[in-house]
């Protein structure tokens, strides 16, 4: 019988596979990719808990909902900060971004 | 009986979904791929009986966010597409790092007593879920609303490069090509015509 | 009598600070001042003595100065500021205010055209206000307040034309050397009041004779007697005196003749139950004395200056009174202090007007002085005589006391380094009166010789007061004296028991036979030129350098100054420098680089940031889970 | 007799002119020089009265004033002197007074400048009045740091690298004196051991009679952390740079007061509280405090600049102070209170005769000099008078702290104070060497321009010169004042029986 921890590790696996995207990638819009992907794996764990913990009350899968909602507007936003930095620095490289060096 | 079979097919497309996006040379392959894996995890949430979050999930990952992408990835096209998705220098650290976080939310998970409740009546979710948006979470409710709208001109203002300036404020050097730029549009159009060409330099 | 002893030191510090004030700018005004204050202090001097004469009781009194109480298992202090007049004490006050009112009278024609007339006359009034105070208060702690001011005094007035070199460097030297002395009189100090409880004389003199372990009281007889060493130029102070002559030649009469160098001398009279009680310390001083005697008539026979000249002999003469000193008389000590002070002031002076008149201190290059000067020439030939210790003048009378009592104490070897001593100064006293005041005009070229003439009464009368002073004052040690008055200098001025004066043939004899081969000697070679000096220098070369270079002391000391007190202060500066600020700045600047360290963590890559906080999250979990650190898990 | 409430006048007056100083436009030099010169003589007035009205016979704290402030923890702004601080207090006048006339004719920026000497004589008011431990700590915080900015505007030689070593070595210092601040506040906390409730008033926390084992690292904590400010030997290194590079008034207020805070704080709370800690220090601060005294006489010896032969000067004298404190008697105690002030005031003369120097020469390097006695008469009659003040003659105040110092010490450091005595002959040498190359021999034709102190200049050296002669002539009424003011503090120091540490 499926069970949580089904869930869970699936949902593990997804959070470490976007983490490596997100660290490992050199283009920035790969990195984004991951970081939706970890977004997701979250998303599922709600869902999974409020499935198997508290199937009465749907608190888990509301909470999934704004996590998509704040998902949509972070994606948004972030290509757009690619587009301009492309305009600036005429490549995405994540490694060409550091003003916040010291 | 069947639930088993399905949960195993879709969380093995997930998981191949997912390896084949960070591992896959080609990032518009890697976006249709992401794009698979978010449709995988729909399904998933349908089958755990969240009918709506799956529509949601469908509606904006799967329609909305992948296409994002694949937009993203046209307009920042350098040279070769084939080999735009390499890894940095971290490469060999983060996989060991992800495997020791896998390794010790999996331990832990596995280590805790969870108790699965029975399976829920079935009937559609989005009823109660609009209960709970309008009475206990009406606040975050709106504020969703206000934030998809910051987030809209944010994209907006960001995404199209600068608006169109007084010539006093920017410096002669170079700034010829700023300073005509049309109204709204015509500034995109600049922004884009002033990348490519600054591409060659 | 004692609001008059007050009164006494009173005037001429009140003539200092008058001059200081008001008086700057006539020069009159300030000389007569200061003149009329010293003649204040001779006069009342001279009452005090006459007091003293007839009953010799001291009289004491004293305010307190300063008290810190007594706390605890330790002592407090408690200083008094006192007057003490007794029969020593108003001997040299009239000894210092009399020679002091000379050198002053003397002084008004001497610095005539000297810009810093009334800068002179204030220092001098100064000086005399520190003797004196020096000699009446009662207790060493103001002795040693007085003691410094003198060291200051003598400090200004050597420095006195301090826009040359050599004065302002002869200066220094001479307080930096009285500092070493004072150095090891404080230190005696300090150590008598921890061990008596008091400064006070009188009170001390109760207490000395009965303090048991010798051993401690030697080492404060001696430290004590460093002051006086260095007071007095003794032996390895003694290098300060010949520079001092850079002073005008009247203050080298007052200070380096006759009182200041005759403080140390007077110290060790009026702290004698301290040394009488410890022998070996007094063995010490009567040796060191005799050493200085020798060793300073030595050197005077190489000397050409005029005034360097008498500085050795002072150094010898004050040697003499040490010896004196050291072997048991207090009385005979002070009896030559009282003589010498006499002609060797004469003799200063009369340089002093030898040189006013010829601008010029060498003596090989003086002649014929006799004819053009004939006051200055007799009373220098008198004040010669008598330090030479010829029989009517004073000086025979005091040398003789002194080889008498070192026969007498059985210091022989002494007692013949004091009759060698004694042909030295014949003959070195001789030597300058031959060449300086007979010599021939033929033989010396200098031109200076022709217009030399006789110094103006103001300086002339001091002379001749002096002069008279050297012939009659020695008779007061004479037999003849307590027949006519009843009392001699030695029932006067004694410790212990009185001693009455009678002429000891056994002694005197031998001592006036040497006296006069000296002066023949100095004859043959300088004043009928049979042997000629020239010659006898070259025979005893190695001997005449030596000489000539005091004994290389001088460059013994500036060679100690340069290689150990200055090395020594470059080496610590070097360690101030180098290792204490090198260690804290270093401090300083490994934090900095430090921080340039860590400021490369802050590399602005966002991944690395992620792959570290991911990775610490693993790592974090992990230790949890095992119970290395306590772990949850089961 | 505290009704004229003379304390708070004296620590008001800096600081209310202060505050009316910086509405004043800084144009206007001579009112802003003005309110310096009202204030200085404001204090140095109530000063001169609390000194006078003073009466010797009450033990204790006179003039008391107590004002609450955190009465939570037991911190009130109690002000109150005693025979120890009383002195301290007027010397500050007295140096303020002096340093203002000294500063008379400055220019660049006077009234940034007067602002902050005042905040600064404020803080050192404050330090020598406050009965309150965390009060005084604040004052001593106040002192320190505008003089900082002092060295770093209008200082000369290295002024930068000097104003932060000086303000690094001193806020280290009293961080670490906080330690043992805190460590008291806590002790007195304790019902057992201590009162039993916070306070920070000097009268309470006298009363607690801490253990031995306590007071033996308390005290090293206060000594260390005070004696950078005294400066005890291996932290001295911050007064050389630090004295020459301050502006002149600046350098006589830092060696005139700054110097003395340490040696107060450590005779107030060292001893007053840890005697046992003291005696069993007490060795160690004897050979610092030696080393302090020879080791940088000989330094001075070869300094090529004349401020750093005064500021050397200064450190070797403050060497006595320790040498006094070590020897924990009622002589050497009260030698080292009176040498704090006598230095205080000798060294302010002297460094206002330098700043006269350099301020008309531009150079400070005894090599340049060479009779400038024929040009400043006075100067060098002035810089005779304050160089064998500070070699200890007598008729000058200087030798009586010193002596009973060497009394004092004598009982219990024999060896030792012998050896310090022996710096009295190579300090006579330095001092008199300096004096001889720069103002007597053959007059230099350079300083052929060069104007006698007239006037304005006159007067600090008048002022501070005369009290040093007065007070050497007659020290007993001074004196009786500081020994009645350590009687307590060395009452107490007497019944300890602990030994040293070797």
């Amino acid at each position: 019988m499926i069970g949580l921890a089904h869930y869970l590790v699936l949902a593990a696996i997804l959070f470490c596979v976007g983490l490596l995207g997100a660290i490992a990638k050199k283009n920035a819009i790969a990195v984004f990719m991951g970081v939706e992907l970890m977004l997701n794996s979250v998303n599922l764990n709600l869902v999974a808990f409020n499935r198997f913990l508290h199937p009465e009350f749907l608190g888990g899968q509301a909470f999934a909902i704004f996590v998509i909602v704040v998902a949509a507007a972070e994606v948004s936003v972030g290509l757009a900060i690619i587009l301009a930095l492309y305009r600036r620095k005429a490549n995405t490289s994540v490694d060409d971004i550091d003003l916040l060096k010291w | 009986m069947l639930g088993v079979i399905f949960f195993y097919v879709f969380a093995a497309a997930v998981v191949v979904g997912a390896f084949a996006m960070v591992f896959t040379k080609n990032l518009v392959h890697a976006a249709l791929f992401m794009a698979g894996t978010f449709l995988m995890i729909a399904f998933l949430y349908i089958l755990m009986g969240a009918d709506y979050v799956g529509a949601v999930q469908i509606l904006v990952y799967v329609g909305a966010i992948s296409i994002l992408f694949v937009f993203g990835i046209m307009l920042t096209k350098r040279d070769r597409i084939e080999d735009s998705n390499r890894f940095n220098r971290y490469g060999p650290a983060a996989t060991v790092v992800a495997i020791l976080l896998f390794a010790s939310i999996v331990i832990t998970t596995l280590g805790a007593a969870i108790r699965n409740a029975p399976a829920p009546t079935g009937d559609s979710t989005i009823q109660t879920i609009a209960n709970i948006f309008l009475s206990d979470y009406v606040l975050a409710f709106e504020f969703a609303g206000i934030l998809l709208l910051s987030a809209l001109v944010g994209a907006i203002v960001i995404g199209q490069g600068q608006l169109k300036r007084t010539t006093k404020l920017r410096p002669a050097a170079g700034g010829g090509v700023q300073g005509g730029g049309g109204a709204l549009g015509g500034g995109a159009g600049v922004g884009l015509g002033q990348s490519t060409k600054g591409g060659d330099k | 009598m004692i609001t008059l002893a007050i009164l006494l030191t009173i005037a001429p510090i009140a003539a200092y600070v008058l001059i200081v004030a008001f008086a700057q700018r006539w020069k009159a005004l300030s000389a007569g001042i200061a003149i009329v204050a010293t003649g204040g202090s001779l006069v009342i001097s001279l009452y005090l003595l006459i007091a003293m004469i007839g009953n010799p009781t001291p009289v004491h009194d004293a305010m307190q100065w300063l008290r810190i109480p007594h706390i605890g298992g330790f002592r407090g202090l408690e200083i008094v500021a006192g007057v003490l007049v007794d029969p020593l004490s108003a001997l040299m006050a009239t000894i210092v205010s009399l020679v002091a009112f000379l050198v002053m009278v003397y002084s008004v024609g001497y610095m005539k055209g000297d810009e810093g007339f009334s800068r002179y006359f204030a220092y001098l009034s100064l000086f005399t206000f520190s003797m004196l105070g020096l000699v009446v208060s009662d207790n060493y702690f103001m002795t040693f307040v007085f003691w410094e001011l003198v060291g200051l005094s003598s400090y200004l007035l050597i420095g006195f034309w301090r826009l040359k070199d050599a004065p302002a460097e002869a200066s220094k030297k001479a307080f930096v050397t009285n500092r070493w002395g004072d150095f090891g009189f404080m230190v005696g100090i300090i150590l008598l009041f921890l061990t008596f409880g008091t400064f006070d004389y009188t009170a001390l003199a109760a207490m000395i004779p009965l303090y048991q372990h010798l051993g401690f009281l030697a080492l404060i007889a001696v430290l004590v007697f460093t002051g006086p060493m260095g007071k007095s130029a003794q032996f390895p102070f003694h290098v300060w005196l010949p520079d001092a002559m850079e002073g005008p030649t009247p203050v080298s009469a007052l200070i380096h003749a006759a009182t200041m160098v005759a403080a140390g001398v007077y110290l060790v009279a009026r702290a004698f139950v301290l040394f009488h009680a410890v022998p070996n310390v007094m063995e010490l001083i009567a040796w060191i004395g005799g050493f200085t005697a020798i060793f300073a008539a030595l050197i005077a026979l190489v000397q050409k200056d005029i005034k360097r000249i008498l500085a050795y002999s002072t150094l010898s003469q004050l040697g003499y009174m040490f010896l004196a000193l050291g072997s048991g008389s207090m009385s005979a000590g002070m009896f030559h202090l009282t003589t010498h002070a006499f002609f060797k002031a004469l003799l200063f002076l009369g340089a002093g007007s030898v040189i006013h008149a010829l601008e010029q201190q060498d003596i090989f290059k003086m002649c014929g002085l006799a004819k053009k000067m004939p006051i200055t020439t007799w009373t220098f030939v008198i004040g010669s005589l008598s330090l030479g210790g010829l029989f009517p003048l004073a000086g025979f009378w005091s040398k003789d006391e002194i080889l008498l009592t070192a026969l007498k104490n059985g210091q022989v070897a002494l007692y013949w380094i004091g009759v060698i001593t004694a042909f030295l100064t014949a003959f070195y006293m001789f030597r300058l009166i031959f060449t300086a005041f007979f010599g021939k005009e033929a033989e010396v070229h200098g031109e200076h010789a022709h217009h030399a003439h006789e110094s103006p009464a103001s300086m002339t009368a001091p002379l001749i007061v002096l002069a008279v002073l050297s012939v009659i004052g020695g008779l007061v040690g004479s037999p003849w004296w307590t027949q006519w008055f009843g009392g001699s200098f030695g029932t006067f001025i004694y410790f212990g028991e009185p001693e009455p004066a009678h002429i000891d043939l056994a002694v005197a004899i031998p001592a006036t036979i040497v006296a006069l081969l000296g002066i023949g000697l100095a004859w043959v070679i300088y004043g009928a030129k049979l042997i000629k000096h020239e010659w006898l220098a070259e025979r005893l070369r190695p001997l005449h350098t030596l000489l000539e270079h005091k004994f290389y002391v001088d460059e013994f000391y500036a060679f100690v100054f340069k290689w150990v007190m200055l090395l020594l202060g470059r080496i610590l500066d070097w360690i101030d420098h180098r290792v204490i600020d090198g260690a804290f700045d270093g401090l300083g600047s490994a934090t900095r680089a430090g921080g340039g360290k860590l400021r490369l963590i802050q590399s602005g890559k966002l991944q690395s940031y992620a792959l570290v906080i991911f990775g610490a999250v693993a790592l974090v979990v992990i230790l949890l889970s095992t119970n290395l650190i306590g772990g949850f898990v089961k | 007799m505290n009704a004229l409430h003379l304390l708070p006048g004296i620590i008001l007056a800096p600081f209310a002119a202060a505050l009316i100083m910086l509405f004043v436009p800084s144009t206007a030099r001579n009112l802003i020089r003005g309110l310096a010169l009202a204030a200085a003589s404001c204090s140095l007035a109530l000063a001169g009265l609390a000194m006078f009205l003073y009466d010797n016979s009450t033990k204790g704290l006179q003039f008391v004033e107590h004002i609450g402030w955190l009465k939570s923890y037991g911190i009130s702004l109690d002000l109150g002197v005693d025979g120890l601080s009383l002195p301290l207090v007027l010397l500050t006048a007295i140096i303020f007074f002096a340093g203002v006339f000294v500063s008379w004719k400055l220019e660049n920026r006077t009234k940034e400048f007067f602002v902050y000497t005042l905040l600064l004589v404020g803080g050192v008011f404050g330090v020598f009045m406050s009965t309150d431990l965390l009060v005084l700590f604040m004052f001593i915080e106040i002192a320190v740091i505008p003089k900082y900015v002092l060295i770093l505007v209008w200082g000369s030689t290295r002024k930068d690298y000097a104003a932060m070593k000086y303000t690094l070595y001193l806020l280290s210092g009293s961080a670490l004196a906080f330690v043992g601040l805190f460590a008291i506040y806590a002790y007195a906390q304790n019902p057992q051991l201590g009162l039993g409730y916070g306070t920070f008033a000097l009268s309470d926390l006298g009363r607690i009679n801490f253990d031995p084992q306590f007071q033996k690292w308390a005290f090293l904590v206060l000594l260390v952390g005070f004696g950078v400010l005294v400066p005890i030997f291996p932290l001295h290194r911050w007064t050389p740079d630090g004295h020459s590079a301050a502006p002149t008034t600046i350098s006589m207020l830092l060696a005139g007061v700054i110097m003395k805070l340490g040696g107060y704080a450590i005779i107030r709370v060292g001893l007053g509280f840890f005697p046992e800690g003291a005696a069993y220090w007490a060795p160690v601060v004897a050979i610092l405090a030696t080393i302090n005294v020879l080791y940088i006489a000989f330094v001075a010896l070869v300094q090529k600049d004349m401020k750093f032969v005064v500021a050397n000067s200064s450190i070797s004298h403050m060497g006595f102070v320790l040498l006094g404190i070590a020897s924990m008697n009622a002589v050497s105690v009260s030698g080292a209170a009176a040498q704090m002030f006598a230095h205080g005031i000798m060294a302010a003369l002297f460094f206002a005769l330098v700043g006269q120097v350099y301020d008309k020469a531009h150079t400070r390097m005894i090599a340049d000099f060479g009779g400038l006695a024929k040009y400043m008469p006075r100067t060098s009659a002035a810089f005779l008078v304050v160089g064998l003040a500070s070699l200890g003659l007598p008729g000058l105040f200087n030798f009586v702290p010193e002596f009973s110092v060497f009394v004092g010490g004598m009982q219990r450091f024999p060896v030792l104070t012998a050896v310090s005595i022996f710096s009295v002959v190579v300090t006579a040498i330095y001092v008199l060497w300096v004096y001889q190359r720069v103002f007597f021999g053959p007059a230099n034709p350079r300083w052929e321009g060069l104007v006698d102190m007239k006037g304005v200049e006159v007067v600090p050296v008048v002022l501070l010169g005369g009290i040093l002669l007065v007070l050497g002539i007659m020290p007993g009424g001074f004196m009786n004042i500081v020994s009645g003011g350590i009687a307590p503090i060395v009452q107490r120091l007497a019944s300890v029986s602990t030994g040293g540490i070797f």
